[in-house]
C-alpha cells in the first residue's frame, strides 16, 4: 500500500511536469499550424497502443486475444492515420515561414 | 516468460526508452511551433511512437506475435489508406474520426485487461478496477462522440436537435448508470462469483454500454458547426484516459504523452470558444444555434436592399483596384474553391494588385482550417494575413471579395444586442470601398443568424458556388487583361 | 541494482521534464527582470537546505552535525536574502508593466 | 526513530509536500515572466521553499532541533542583514555571495553524509559516494569561485591576471587532483581501513581542497565586468549539484528546484555572451579585455578631436530639444547617480521634452541592471526602451545624454575590425544631432579599447562623476526654466 502511494505520488509529479510542459509549448503554436495539431496530438494519444500491444500479445485468453485485437487495429489506425494526415497538411506549409 | 529484450536487459531500459520517446514527443511539440520546422516536428513525434510501440512489443511476453502483427498491419493499412485518400476539406471528420477509434482502443484494452488478468488467476486490485472503469467511461463517450461528430461533420448525421429536457434527463440517467457500473467493479469486482459469465467482467461492459449511449446523446443536440470544439475536447479526455492508463501501468511513455495530449485538446477547445466568445458549456449544452424565428427578420433586413452582381462586373472592378482583400470562409472549403481562389489571387499579383487574404481565426470547421487549404493550393505563407493584422487595412482596400464566409464577416458581432455571435471579433470589410460576397444564397452561416453586411450599400452579393464563380472571375480577368 | 537503476531513470524523466519547463519559462522572461530572476534562482538553488536539514538533524556524529550546522547556515543566507534580495528589487517594478 | 510527521503519514505524504513545493517553484518563475506578476511569484517560490523546509524538518529523525534552530536563525538573521543593507549598486556582487554560499552548502552537506554514514555503521554505496564527489567538486568550485567573482565586483579582488599558460597548468592539475580523489572516494571508500582519521572520509575532503583551489584559479583571471557571467554559470553549477543530490536522496524537490534553477543560470549565460558577441569559452578562458598597447592608438583618435561642454551648455541645449534620450550605463551605477537622472528625466518631461531611456541588454554589470536601478528611482516603466526600439528613433533626437556608459555606444562594434566587442550591438546615439558624454575622464570602459564616439565633431564630453554632474544639470535646469 505505502509503496502503492509511492508510485502514484511519483506518477503524479510526472504529469504535474508534463502539464507543464504541454502547456507552455502548445500555447506558441500558432493558429494556422492548429489543424496539423490537433491532428499530431490525436496520433500521440493513440499511444493507448502500448497498452493494447501487452495485451494483445498476452493472449491468456481468446476473448482477451480478441478483444486485444481490436484494440490494436484501431489504435493503429489512429497512429497511422493522424501522423500521416499531419504529415501531408504540413508538407503543404513548408517552404513558408518568416 | 518474458520477451526477447526483458531477457537480457533490467527492466531501467525498457523506462529509458520510454523516457526517449517522450523527449522525442515534447521535442516534436516544440517543431511544431514554426511551419518551418512543423514538418520534421510531426516526424520526430512519430518517431517517437515507433520506438515506444517497438520497444514494448519486443519486451512484453508476445504468445502471438501473429495475431499482434496481424493487428499492426491491418491497422496501419487502414489509416494509410484514409490518409491517402482523404480530401483536404474532409480533414475535420477524418480527424474526429480517428480520436474516435484511439478512445475505443483504450476502452477495449481496458476490458482486455481485466479478462486477461482473471484468466490467469490474479485478482483484480483497486488501482486496476479504478482505472479500468475511467479508461472504459472516456474510452467509450470518446468513441462514440466522436463517430457522432464526424457523421455530422461529414453530413451523414444531421442536426436533429433532441429536446433539450428530455436529453438532459437521459444524460444523466446514463452518467449514472456508467458511475454505478463502476462502483460496483472496483467494490465487488467478483459480485458474480463462479457464475459462467463472470470471467468477462459484465460490470465493465455494462459501464462501456451506458457510457456508449451516453456519449451519442452528449454530442448529438451539438450543433454541426461546434463539432471541432467537441473533437478537441474529446481528445483531450482521451489523451487524460491514456495518461489514467500509464498510472496504473506505471508507464513513463503513457503518463507523458498522455498528458501533452490532455494539454493539447484543452488549450485548443479554450482557444476555440474565445475566438467564438462563448463559453465552453455553451458550445456542450446551450442546443443548436440561431432558432429559425429569424426569417422574419432577414427578411426585414434584406428586403429591397440586395444588390446583386456578375463575375463580369466585378473583374472590371479588379481591374482598376489597386488593394484586394479576399476572406475566406466554410463555403470555400466546402465548394473545394482554394484552388480557383489561389489563382484569382496570383494573377491578381502578376498584375501589380496588392493583394492578401484576410483569416478568421475560427473561419471554416476548424482551427488553421483555411490556412491548410490555402497552403494545399500553393498560396504563399506570406499572403495570409490574420486578423489583427488586417482589420486596420480595409479602409484602404478597394475590394473585399468574402468567399464563402459569412458569420465571420457579419458586423452583427460588434453590437452588443445578445445575437449568438455577439462580442466574437470579425473581419470589418464593410469599411473597404467596395464588398463582394459570393455564396449560393441569403441562407445564414453557422450560427443561423441573418448578416447585415449583405444589405450594405457598398455590397454586392455575386451568387454561385464558390468555386465556379471564382473560376469564373479567373476566366473574365485572363480574357480582360489579355 | 534492478531497482537502484530504475529509480534513477525514474529522477532522470523528471529532470527532463524539469529542464524543459525551466526551458521553456525562462526563455519568456524579459531582460529587465533577469536581475532580479538571477537573485530568486539563486534563493531557489538554496534548496540544498533541505539536505542540511537531514544532516544537521542526523546527528549521529558530532564533526557531521557540526558540518551539519555550517551547511545550514550558509544555506539559510543563501534562501533568505536571495528572495529578500529579489523582493525589494521586484517591488519597484510594481506599478510599471503594460 | 522518525520525525513528528513520519510517525502518521505515509512516505508518499512527504513526496506530495515536494512535489507543492516543486509546483510553487515552477508558478512562481511562471509569473517572473511580467513585471506586474514578478513581486507575487518571487513570493510563491519562497512559500514553497518554507513549505519544503519545513516538512522536512518535521519528517526526519530530528535529534538536535536545537541546533538545527540555531542555524536557520543564524543564517536567516544574517541574510536579512546583509538584504537590508546592501546598496542596488552592490546587487551584483551581493548574489554572487549568497551564491557561493549555496554551493559551500552543499559541498559541506555532502561530506557530512558521508561522515554520518560512516557513523551509523552502513556502507558507502556507489550511488552516495559518486554524488558526494559531484556535490563536492560543484559546491567547492562555487564556493570559492563566487567570493573572488564577489570580491572582483566589489573592488576587493584587483584584475591581476595570472600568466595564462601556468594558469591553465595549474587548473589542469587541481581539477586532475579532485578527479583522481573523487575515483579514490568512489572506488575505495574504506583506502584508509581503521586508520583514526579514517571516518572523517578523508579523500573527500582532499577533492574539496583540490577543487576549492580550482575554483579560485578558474575566476581570479576573468576580467571584472565578466563576473555576472561567471556568476551565473556557478549558479547553473550549483542547481545542478542541487539537483544531483536529488538524484541520490530520491528527492523531488531537490531535483526539480535543481533544474530550474540549472536552467536559469544556463540560459542567463548565453544571453549575456550573446548581447556581448562572445563565446562563454573566450569569457572563460579568453583572458581579460583590451590590452593596454591600445593608449597609444587612443591618443591618435582622441588628440584634438575632443570637445568639453560644461553643465550651463548642455542646459541651453535641453531647452531648446524636443526630443532626448539618456542611455546610462555601468558608470551611473558606480556613481549611484540613478536618483538624480531620474529627476533630471522628470524635469524634462514636465516641460514638455519627449525623453527617454535607452537601455542596452548588457549595460551596467548584470542583465537587468539599470533596469533595476531606474526602476529603484521611480523611473515609469515605458520610460525605459529596449536597444531594438530605441535605435531607430535616435535619426530624430535632438540631444543623446550618455551617462556613465561606454561600451555600449562604441561605434567601432559595428565595425568588423577583430576589436573585442565587434559585431556587439551597441546604441546608435551619434545618429543624434548632438551627444553629450558625461564621465570622468577618456579611460577606456570594460572592454578596454578606445570609443572614437569621443571624438565626434557632434559629440561633447561632460567630464566629471555621474551623480554630480547630473545634479549639476538638475540645479541649472532648473533655475533656466525658472
Ligand atoms: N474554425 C473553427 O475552429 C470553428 C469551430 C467551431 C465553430 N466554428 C464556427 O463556424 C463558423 C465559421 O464562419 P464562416 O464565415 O467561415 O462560415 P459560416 O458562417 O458557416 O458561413 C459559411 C457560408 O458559406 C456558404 N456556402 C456553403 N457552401 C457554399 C458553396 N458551395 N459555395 C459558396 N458558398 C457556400 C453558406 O451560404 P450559402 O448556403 O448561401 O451558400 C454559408 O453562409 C463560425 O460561426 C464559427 O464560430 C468554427
Ligand atoms: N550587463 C551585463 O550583464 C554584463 C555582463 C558582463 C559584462 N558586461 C560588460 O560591461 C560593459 C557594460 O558597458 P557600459 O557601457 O555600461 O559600461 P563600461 O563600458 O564598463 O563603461 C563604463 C564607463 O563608466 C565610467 N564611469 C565609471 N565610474 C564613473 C563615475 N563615478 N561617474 C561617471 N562615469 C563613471 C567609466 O569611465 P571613466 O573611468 O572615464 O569615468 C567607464 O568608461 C560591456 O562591455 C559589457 O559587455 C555586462
Amino acid at each position: 500500500m505505502a509503496t502503492e502511494l509511492s508510485a502514484f505520488v511519483t506518477n503524479l509529479t510526472l504529469f504535474v511536469l508534463a502539464a507543464f510542459v504541454g502547456y507552455e509549448i502548445i500555447t506558441k503554436i500558432p493558429t494556422n499550424l492548429h489543424t496539423p495539431l490537433m491532428s499530431g496530438a490525436n496520433a500521440i494519444s493513440g499511444i493507448t497502443l502500448l497498452g493494447s500491444v501487452v495485451v494483445a500479445g498476452a493472449g491468456e485468453n481468446t476473448l482477451a486475444t480478441a478483444l486485444g485485437f481490436l484494440a490494436v487495429v484501431m489504435a493503429t489506425i489512429n497512429v497511422v492515420g493522424g501522423y500521416l494526415v499531419s504529415h501531408f497538411m504540413l508538407d503543404q506549409f513548408r517552404g513558408g515561414g518568416n | 516468460m518474458a520477451g526477447v529484450l526483458a531477457q537480457y536487459l533490467p527492466p531501467a531500459a525498457l523506462q529509458l526508452a520510454y523516457l526517449i520517446a517522450g523527449i522525442l514527443f515534447i521535442q516534436g511539440l516544440r517543431d511544431m511551433t514554426h511551419p518551418r520546422t512543423a514538418t520534421r516536428g510531426n516526424q520526430i513525434s512519430a518517431a517517437g511512437m515507433f520506438l515506444a510501440v517497438v520497444v514494448t512489443a519486443l519486451w512484453f511476453d508476445i504468445l502471438s506475435p501473429l495475431i499482434l502483427g496481424a493487428g499492426l498491419l491491418v491497422g496501419g493499412g487502414i489509416g494509410v489508406w484514409l490518409a491517402v485518400t482523404v480530401e483536404t476539406t474532409e480533414m475535420p471528420q477524418l480527424v474526429g474520426l480517428f480520436n474516435g477509434f484511439g478512445g475505443g482502443a483504450s476502452a477495449l484494452v481496458a476490458g482486455a485487461e481485466l479478462i486477461d488478468v482473471l484468466a490467469v488467476g490474479d485478482s483484480l486490485t483497486i488501482g486496476l478496477t479504478a482505472t479500468a472503469a475511467i479508461a472504459g467511461i472516456i474510452g467509450s463517450v470518446t468513441f462514440w462522440g466522436s463517430l457522432v461528430a464526424a457523421g455530422k461533420l461529414h453530413g451523414l448525421v444531421g442536426d436533429s436537435p433532441v429536446s433539450t429536457n428530455v436529453g438532459h434527463a437521459i444524460k444523466v440517467l446514463f452518467l449514472g448508470a456508467a458511475v454505478v457500473a463502476g462502483l460496483v467493479l472496483v467494490i465487488q469486482p467478483d459480485a458474480l462469483g463462479n457464475a459462467p459469465m463472470a470471467s468477462w467482467v459484465p460490470s465493465y461492459w455494462v459501464l462501456v454500454a451506458a457510457a456508449s449511449i451516453l456519449g451519442i446523446f452528449l454530442v448529438v443536440p451539438i450543433g454541426g458547426a461546434d463539432m471541432p470544439v467537441v473533437i478537441a475536447l474529446l481528445n483531450s479526455y482521451s489523451g487524460l484516459a491514456a495518461a489514467t492508463t500509464g498510472f496504473v501501468l506505471g508507464n513513463t511513455a503513457l503518463i507523458i504523452a498522455g498528458t501533452l495530449v490532455g494539454a493539447s485538446g484543452l488549450i485548443l477547445t479554450v482557444i476555440m470558444c474565445e475566438s467564438m466568445n462563448r463559453s465552453l458549456t455553451n458550445v456542450l449544452f446551450g442546443g443548436l444555434g440561431g432558432d429559425d424565428g429569424d426569417s422574419e427578420e432577414m427578411e426585414d433586413i434584406y428586403e429591397g436592399n440586395i444588390q446583386e452582381t456578375s463575375p463580369e462586373e466585378v473583374v472590371m472592378l479588379l481591374e482598376t483596384a489597386d488593394r484586394v482583400v479576399v476572406v475566406p470562409g466554410y463555403g470555400m472549403a466546402v465548394a473545394q474553391a482554394q484552388h480557383a481562389v489561389a489563382e484569382l489571387v496570383e494573377l491578381l499579383d502578376e498584375h501589380g494588385v496588392d493583394v492578401e487574404f484576410g483569416i478568421h481565426p475560427v473561419a471554416g470547421r476548424m482551427p488553421g482550417h483555411m490556412n491548410a487549404l490555402l497552403a494545399e493550393a500553393d498560396v504563399p505563407y506570406d499572403k495570409m494575413r490574420e486578423l489583427e493584422e488586417v482589420n486596420p487595412t480595409f479602409s484602404q482596400t478597394d475590394v473585399a471579395i468574402v468567399c464563402g464566409a459569412n458569420d465571420v464577416v457579419n458586423p452583427r458581432a460588434n453590437e452588443d444586442d445578445g445575437s449568438p455571435i455577439s462580442g466574437m471579433p470579425v473581419l470589418n470589410v464593410a469599411e473597404a470601398n467596395t464588398v463582394i460576397v459570393n455564396k449560393r444564397s441569403l441562407s445564414p452561416g453557422f450560427s443561423g443568424i441573418p448578416n447585415p453586411l449583405f444589405a450594405r450599400d457598398n455590397t454586392s452579393m455575386l451568387f454561385g458556388d464558390a468555386k465556379e464563380s471564382m473560376q469564373d472571375l479567373v476566366n473574365d480577368y485572363k480574357e480582360a487583361t489579355d
